[in-house]
């Protein structure tokens, strides 16, 4: 769901932004390699959820492929530095547009499906390239995988820290974060909308749904790529497994439980995600003497299903519970337009 | 080479028919909730393990299969009422994440109570594989098929022929116009429910002796029966069960002939097309042009 | 206006909120194994990546009993020195990703060494952390290129026998049998995979050709196609790289289609289970493994014998259960690093250091002898072959 | 027969309805009307059960059902024929009927027959369509088979809600006469209409609503005569 | 003639929706399309904007055929519409729906939309105001704010109208606009649609109301069983007794 000011369209609202920079300072001082590291692997995540959130949120398509897109992005990183020496930060922009040169051949006809069909080809398609990943022996080292990837650098500066890393991959999620709400605060952003409320009036209103579709996905294809690439420079180590049909579902619980249609969903669906299974990595032993993963996954799935029955709109609908009556609402509306 | 031809044939019936089985329960639930229970896969586990744990108190067989079934029955009930009726109204892909919500707890309940370990269950009847014009055919599997049948037939009956299979379809189509009839549409969903886990249940303990059971084997087979489900429609018994068949088909013999690495591809590939081309499943448009 | 700042702000809140935890759960602490006993002396702390949930969980949850108990029995007879071992266990539900967070957080708490993981993947991914950290690892997977080559593995050793050892195993009995073609099955996974890498190295030049050669998932329920193409291509013999249970099903099926030639299985399937899985099929599959399963039929001179009566009686006290060759790599990897530890004390250099220089160490999976180029340290008498006989391993030597 | 007393009803943060009192005689057609977000639609749900009231009373034939569902609602003898027809589409017309009793027989097949046959009396259009999917038929037919539909679990109170919509006049006008018709057999009828002067040719009674309450009520000869409502619903004199 | 229609035909499983079809609307005026329930209305409509794909026949629009182009290309060729159940943007505010509408009153795409350049903002502004404005005509602008499915039915009507006007096209298809309104709001949509009319917007109307049919419409097109029977000025038609016999009836008196 948009937000109710969408006709206010000033960047006013610059306060989330200066928050999550305020944020991004923190880890700095506690300097901690395991902070790194997981705030790493959320800044990918919400990466991807980002992207997936414009093509899920906005555009209405659901994709349970996009952990394909993910990899395909990891894979082509990994070839192209450690078979054929290229350059790493080339290799990085070849893993975004890779991914997306292929979202665009599929995407026309995959995206004329709808609803759990398009669920269908998306798996599909996801585990499809899964087994190629399994079976391309020759170029992506089968099940085993292929290691020796090398450190990103640019230059002669080496991304060889958790810190360093950790940086570059938030400065880049806030880039994509301002051009996003630069996006959905647009014409695209309200033409993606109208596509998701009904393709059919949308269609009728002069849009072309099939073009602008396509190009959701091309863009959440590219955004998972990069996110692949980027993981693969990180841990420097690639095999098919975090590329499977769980971490696509992974995916699609990240943004549904962030907040479909909302600009903050994807980021705290990303956070939520990851911090939840390392809280309960932590906390669950502590409750449960002598608990194993067992119970992490019961209360996960637990929490899960709680969390959809009663905000299935996703954790930052959370705030709607401060909005507002109707009445007030009604009055500033006028007040804005006199 | 008739001989493996057969052989081929043979263990795609039998791998067909686990997947028709579980494809049936899929579809059934979808059709009368609209819910795509992501969770179905869990509740042929646990029908399973629960017919694993009960075998070891020296019941017979017979004993177990009912028990078992009533016992994922009364848990798929429980289920419903405590998740799916609490959230109803909601859209579906909500309805979709709480039934993968539903899939992880149990899955890790069963990881629990029944720990990593791989376990078997005794074939329905004694003796090995039946020999056929060189081939083997697994007697099992004629036993999932006497099932599948029976399940079929039944759901036929009722949905074609009872007041209270009309009654059901009609919420399916409508869900106000028929609450304004006076037919409750919770009761609906939940018996729903039960039947999806007596029916899953029942497909754990007739599989199991062939797959044997891991407590985290629900997912994969929950996926292979909505593939098969789609492949015949997703919202047709029949297709479903015809679906499975033909993956189990297409499964065995891309692996015999072709590759064993790319049989999951090639059902893929098979499942796209579908999609692409006849989405209402290779099934669906007969039915429909019928209507 | 108003209304809009609150619900961002909410929404921020709840962020904040998320963060702050995070960065709390970075420091507090973690599940200990018990830390009792042993005089006032600082305890020496050493962390644990096992795969106890998700795919490879049937390796991991007897690696952590095994774990769990060593522990416990360590410090209850004083420690290291007088150092009780703290030792932190994390479940990296069989997922790369995770394995890389849980052995970073594991070196940020102090940990003076990791074991684990215990699958190929995880074990693979953390290695870059450990060495670039500085950390030793004693990994408890197979496949060999978790330690070479040495010279980018400084910090990472294994306990698990590499393929190759068990593979020349066979390789040795088909020559004595002269059994030259061969049918090689295995599963497409990362174990399956390191199978047949090192099957295809050791027969080049060797005489023996693979006839066949084909794949199944670990998810599958049926490989009689495979096991069809196998019947077909006149192999004398079939070796298959799986484990439990799809090698348990496949067996059944090679049983039922009638197959009549030799089956060789691999290390993979030596616990009973297998045996029980296969329900009567398996009664002929020959197979490589450690001495565990066969310590009763060993003879009473080898070196190993005691060791693993011990451990046997150990784990069967506590946990009424036969241990498994899993739970074999975790004894190792935890004995040598606490020999390691014996010597070296709390110092994570000198501790690689030490554990480069074992030699003629008794483990469970045979006797390590590690050098600079090998970080293995396992030869082919840490193997012996056995056969299946009325559901028993039967030695064959 | 039907009395409410204080309803009020909220669909998320909008009031629909209003402190609103009525009462409704035995074997009388009432005319609700009113603008678009008067009210009317909500008032019909809330009686047949489909919205909860967040105050007031309900009372049918001296009993409250204040807040029941509209499955127990609709035994109490109290059927809808909702604005959009809500008809099982994919299903025959016969099942259509069949299942509006389907609280009432279920095993009792000859009765049940017996029933739908003075049904199709009812709407002779109907008859000879009987296996036809009920999707296939017209907007007219379909809104007769609806009320058709509602009329076969026997109620003593019959709601209907816009039937004219997006009707041709010549069907307005038959199904306008099927509601006199039917008022004779001693059904009692509200009529939620927009159609204000097809409603005031068969009302007995006519209120009319505003803003979730009532601001007229009357008989129908009263409410033509009223110039004020004149203006604001029937339109300038036309 | 800014649209002319000739000969479009289009059968469902053998059945004629719509057989022969073949009528012309002028810049700036009104037709109104009546017929009893099925007759083809809708089919119709769903042609001309290029939802269905006639089998024969073409339709001319300023001299451009239209047939087999995509319903956003129609959209642009200048034919908006409305529909008979709404097709609103629910979850969009009221103001966003209209912005929605006026998507090829601008030009942004989707790189470009992820900058600010004062370009962007300058359109952005002006659609704003332009939106802004139209829902100020049509009498919604007090509800800009709400979502569109907050609205009361009629209103989401009105609406509707406004979205299909947002992209300044030529010709509006409005598909039973007065359903579901009473007669007092039927009259303010009857002057509204006249004034429409009078700014150069011209209109082909469902509808089943007959005042508001013969009180706005230039001509009247009659449709049967997917045929045409009668074309002409509303005093014609109303005179014309065949159409009598077949949808108005013979008692009804109009006006």
């Amino acid at each position: 769901m948009k937000e109710r000011h969408g006709y206010k369209m000033k960047l006013k609202n610059h306060r989330g932004f200066i928050l999550l920079l305020l944020l991004l300072i923190i880890p700095l001082v506690a300097d901690s390699n395991y902070l790194y590291s997981t705030l790493v692997i959320i800044g990918l995540y919400a990466i991807i959820v980002q992207g997936l959130g414009i093509l899920m949120g906005y555009a209405g398509q659901i994709s349970f492929g996009h952990a394909a897109f993910f990899g395909l992005g990891g894979y082509t990183a990994a070839i192209l530095t450690t078979r054929f020496q290229w350059p790493t930060l080339l290799a990085l922009l070849a893993s975004a547009i890779l991914p997306g040169i292929i979202a665009g051949l599929i995407g026309r006809q995959t995206l004329k499906l709808r609803e759990l069909y398009l669920a269908l080809a998306t798996l599909s398609f996801g585990i499809l390239v899964h087994i190629i990943f399994n079976e391309g022996r020759e170029l992506t080292g089968g099940p085993s995988g292929m290691s020796g990837i090398p450190n990103l650098s640019i230059g002669s500066f080496q991304f060889d820290s958790d810190q360093k890393f950790y940086m570059l991959v938030w400065l880049i999620l806030l880039m994509l974060l301002i051009g996003i709400y630069n996006l959905v605060h647009s014409r695209t952003g309200r033409a993606l909308c109208s596509i998701r409320e009904s393709e059919y009036a949308a269609e009728n209103a002069g849009i072309d749904c099939a073009r602008l579709k396509l190009h959701a996905f091309i863009f959440s294809a590219l955004l998972a790529g990069l996110a692949g690439g980027l993981y693969a420079f990180y841990v420097t180590f690639i095999s098919p497994s975090p590329f499977s049909f769980h971490t696509s579902v992974q995916f699609v619980l990240m943004a549904v439980i962030g907040g479909l249609g909302t600009f903050w969903g994807p980021v705290i669906g990303a956070v939520v995600v990851v911090a939840l299974n390392e809280l309960l990595r932590e906390i669950v032993p502590l409750l449960i003497p002598g608990a194993g993963g067992e119970y992490q996954i019961i209360i996960y799935g637990v929490i899960l299903v709680g969390l959809m029955i009663f905000q299935p709109k996703g954790l930052s609908g959370i705030g709607q519970y401060f909005r507002i009556p109707l009445k007030k609402q009604l009055k500033t509306d006028v007040k804005i337009r006199g | 080479m008739g001989e493996q031809l057969l052989q081929l044939l043979f263990t795609g019936l039998t791998l067909g028919s686990i997947y028709s089985i579980i494809a049936l329960t899929l579809v059934t639930t979808f059709n009368v909730t609209g819910i795509l229970n992501l969770a179905q896969g869990e509740f042929v586990v646990i029908g399973a393990l629960l017919a694993v744990s009960l075998q070891g108190t020296g019941m017979p067989m017979i004993a177990v299969f009912i028990v078992s079934v009533i016992l994922v029955a009364i848990l798929g009930g429980l289920l419903e009422r405590l998740t799916i009726y609490r959230a109803r109204g909601a859209s579906n892909l909500s309805m979709l994440i709480i039934t993968i919500g539903l899939s992880i707890s149990l899955r890790g309940l069963a990881l629990l109570i029944w720990g990593t370990e791989t376990y078997s269950l005794p074939a329905f009847s004694e003796g090995g594989s039946i020999i056929v014009g060189g081939a083997a055919l697994n007697p099992q599997s004629i036993w999932i098929f006497a099932l599948v049948a029976v399940t079929l037939t039944g759901l036929y009956g009722f949905f074609g022929h009872t007041f209270w299979g009309k009654a059901v379809k009609a919420s399916v189509y409508n869900q106000t116009g028929a609450r304004l009839q006076g037919i409750n549409l919770n009761t609906i969903s939940f018996l729903a429910f039960v039947a999806a886990g007596g029916l899953g249940a029942a497909a754990g303990v007739s599989i199991g002796p062939i797959t044997m059971v891991t407590y985290d084997m629900g997912f994969m087979l929950g996926v292979k029966g909505f593939v098969a489900a789609a492949i015949g429609g997703l919202s047709n018994v029949g297709g479903a069960v015809i679906g499975g068949i033909l993956l189990g088909i297409l499964e065995s013999f891309s692996s015999g002939l072709i590759s064993s690495g790319l049989k999951d591809a090639i059902s893929m590939i098979i499942l796209l097309g579908v999609l692409l081309f006849r989405p209402e499943g290779i099934i669906g448009a007969i039915r429909e042009r019928k209507i | 206006m108003k209304k809009i700042t609150m619900r961002l702000r909410s929404k921020l809140w709840l962020v904040l909120l998320l963060v702050l935890s995070l960065l709390i759960s970075a420091c507090s602490p973690t599940k200990e194994a018990d830390v009792k006993s042993a005089g006032g002396n600082e305890p020496y702390k050493i962390g644990a990546v096992l795969d106890i949930s998700g795919n490879s969980s049937s390796l991991g949850v007897p690696e952590r009993d095994t774990l769990l108990m060593m522990v416990e029995k360590l410090n209850a007879n004083g420690g290291v020195k007088g150092h009780p071992i703290d030792l932190t266990i994390m479940d990296n539900k069989s997922d790369e990703t995770e394995s890389v967070l849980a052995v970073k957080t594991l070196i940020e708490k102090g940990a003076l060494a990791i074991l684990g993981a215990s699958s190929s993947g995880t074990s693979m991914a953390m290695i870059k952390t450990v060495e670039s950290e500085k950390v030793p690892m004693i990994s408890l997977a197979a496949a060999s290129s978790i330690v070479e080559p040495t010279s980018e593995r400084q910090w990472v050793y294994k306990t698990a026998q590499s393929d190759i050892v068990m593979i020349n195993k066979i390789i040795s009995y088909l020559k004595k049998n002269n059994l030259n073609k061969i049918a090689f099955l295995y599963m497409n996974n990362s174990y399956g995979d390191n199978g047949k890498k090192a099957i295809s190295a050791a027969v080049k030049d060797s005489g023996i050709d693979i006839v066949a050669e084909e794949k199944f998932d670990a998810n599958d329920k049926d490989m009689t196609p495979q096991l069809t193409k196998v019947k077909a291509s006149g192999a004398q013999v079939a070796i298959v790289w799986a484990i439990p249970p799809s090698a348990s099903i496949l067996t059944k099926n090679f049983k039922d289609i009638g197959l009549s030639i030799p089956l060789i299985h691999s290390h993979g399937v030596g616990n009973q289970k297998f045996i029980e899985l296969a329900q009567g099929a398996a009664d002929g599959v020959i197979l490589p493994i450690g001495k565990l399963s066969v310590t009763q039929q060993i003879s009473d001179n080898d070196s190993q014998k005691k060791v693993l009566e011990s451990y046997i009686a150990d784990y069967s006290k506590k946990y009424n259960a036969e241990p498994n060759s899993f739970g074999g790599y975790a004894w190792d990897a935890f004995n040598l690093l606490v020999n390691a530890l014996e010597k070296a004390g709390p110092d994570r250099v000198t501790i690689r250091d030490e554990l480069e220089k074992t030699q003629g160490f008794v483990g469970i999976s045979g006797v390590f002898n590690m050098t600079p180029q090998d970080h293995n340290g396992l030869k082919e008498d840490s193997a012996v072959l056995v056969q299946v006989d009325q559901g028993k391993w039967k030695l064959i030597e | 027969m039907l009395r409410i007393k204080n309803l009020g009803v909220y669909h998320g943060y909008v009031q629909a309805i209003r402190e609103l009192s009525l009462e409704v005689k035995e074997g009388e057609l009432l005319a609700v009307l009113g603008a678009n977000g008067a009210g009317k639609s909500t008032l019909l749900g809330t009686v047949a059960g489909l919205y909860k009231p967040t105050a007031g009373e309900i009372i049918f034939k001296g009993k409250p059902i204040t807040g029941q569902k509209p499955e127990q609602v609709v035994r109490q003898g109290i059927s809808l024929v909702p604005e959009k027809r809500e008809i099982f589409s994919a299903l025959s017309v016969l099942d259509n009927l069949m299942l509006g009793a389907f609280h009432r027989y279920r095993k009792n097949k000859p009765v049940l027959m017996n029933d739908i046959q003075e049904i199709l009396e009812l709407f002779p259009a109907l008859k000879g369509r009987e296996s036809d999917q009920a999707g296939s038929l017209s907007g007219g037919l379909q809104q007769m088979l609806a009320i058709g539909r509602g009329l076969m679990s026997r109620p003593a109170l019959l709601m209907l809600d816009e039937p004219s919509i997006g009707l041709a006049p010549l069907v307005v006008r038959e199904i306008m006469s099927i509601l006199v018709k039917l008022k004779k057999t001693g059904v009692t009828i509200i009529l939620v209409e927009q159609n204000t002067k097809s409603a005031l040719k068969v009302a007995d009674s006519v209120l009319v609503m505003e803003r979730g309450g009532i601001t007229h009520s009357g008989n129908s000869v009263d409410i033509i005569a009223d110039s004020s409502i004149q203006e604001a619903y029937l339109g300038r004199a036309r | 003639m800014l649209l002319e229609l000739s000969g479009v035909t289009k059968h469902f499983g053998g059945i004629a929706a719509v057989k022969d079809i073949g009528f012309s609307v002028a810049e700036g005026s009104i037709v109104a399309l009546i017929g009893p329930n099925g007759a083809g209305k809708t089919t119709l409509f769903n042609i001309i904007t290029g939802t269905l794909p006639p089998e024969k026949g073409s339709i001319v629009i300023k001299g451009r055929d239209i047939v087999g182009l995509k319903p956003f290309e129609i959209a642009s060729a200048g034919i908006t519409r409305t529909f008979q159940n709404l097709q609103l943007f629910s979850n969009m505010t009221v103001l966003e729906n209209v912005m929605a509408g006026a998507h090829l009153r601008s030009k942004k795409g989707f790189i470009r939309s992820f900058f600010t350049f004062p370009g962007n903002c300058r359109e952005e502004r002006k659609i704003r105001e332009e939106s802004l404005a139209l829902l100020e005509d049509i009498g919604l602008v007090e509800t800009a704010g709400l979502f569109a499915s907050e609205l009361p039915f009629g209103k989401q009507r009105l609406l509707e109208i406004a979205r299909a006007l947002a992209s300044h096209p030529g010709l509006v298809l409005l598909d039973e606009p007065a359903a579901g309104l009473n007669p007092a709001e039927t009259e303010i949509l009857t002057v509204y649609l006249k004034e429409l009319k009078t700014k150069g917007t011209a209109l082909i109307l469902i509808e089943h109301d007959m005042q508001t049919v013969m009180e706005a419409a230039d001509r009247i097109v009659v449709l049967n069983f997917g045929q045409m029977i009668a074309e002409g000025t509303p005093a014609e038609i109303q005179a014309n007794t065949e159409v009598i016999k077949a949808y108005l009836g013979e008692d009804e008196k109009i006006a």
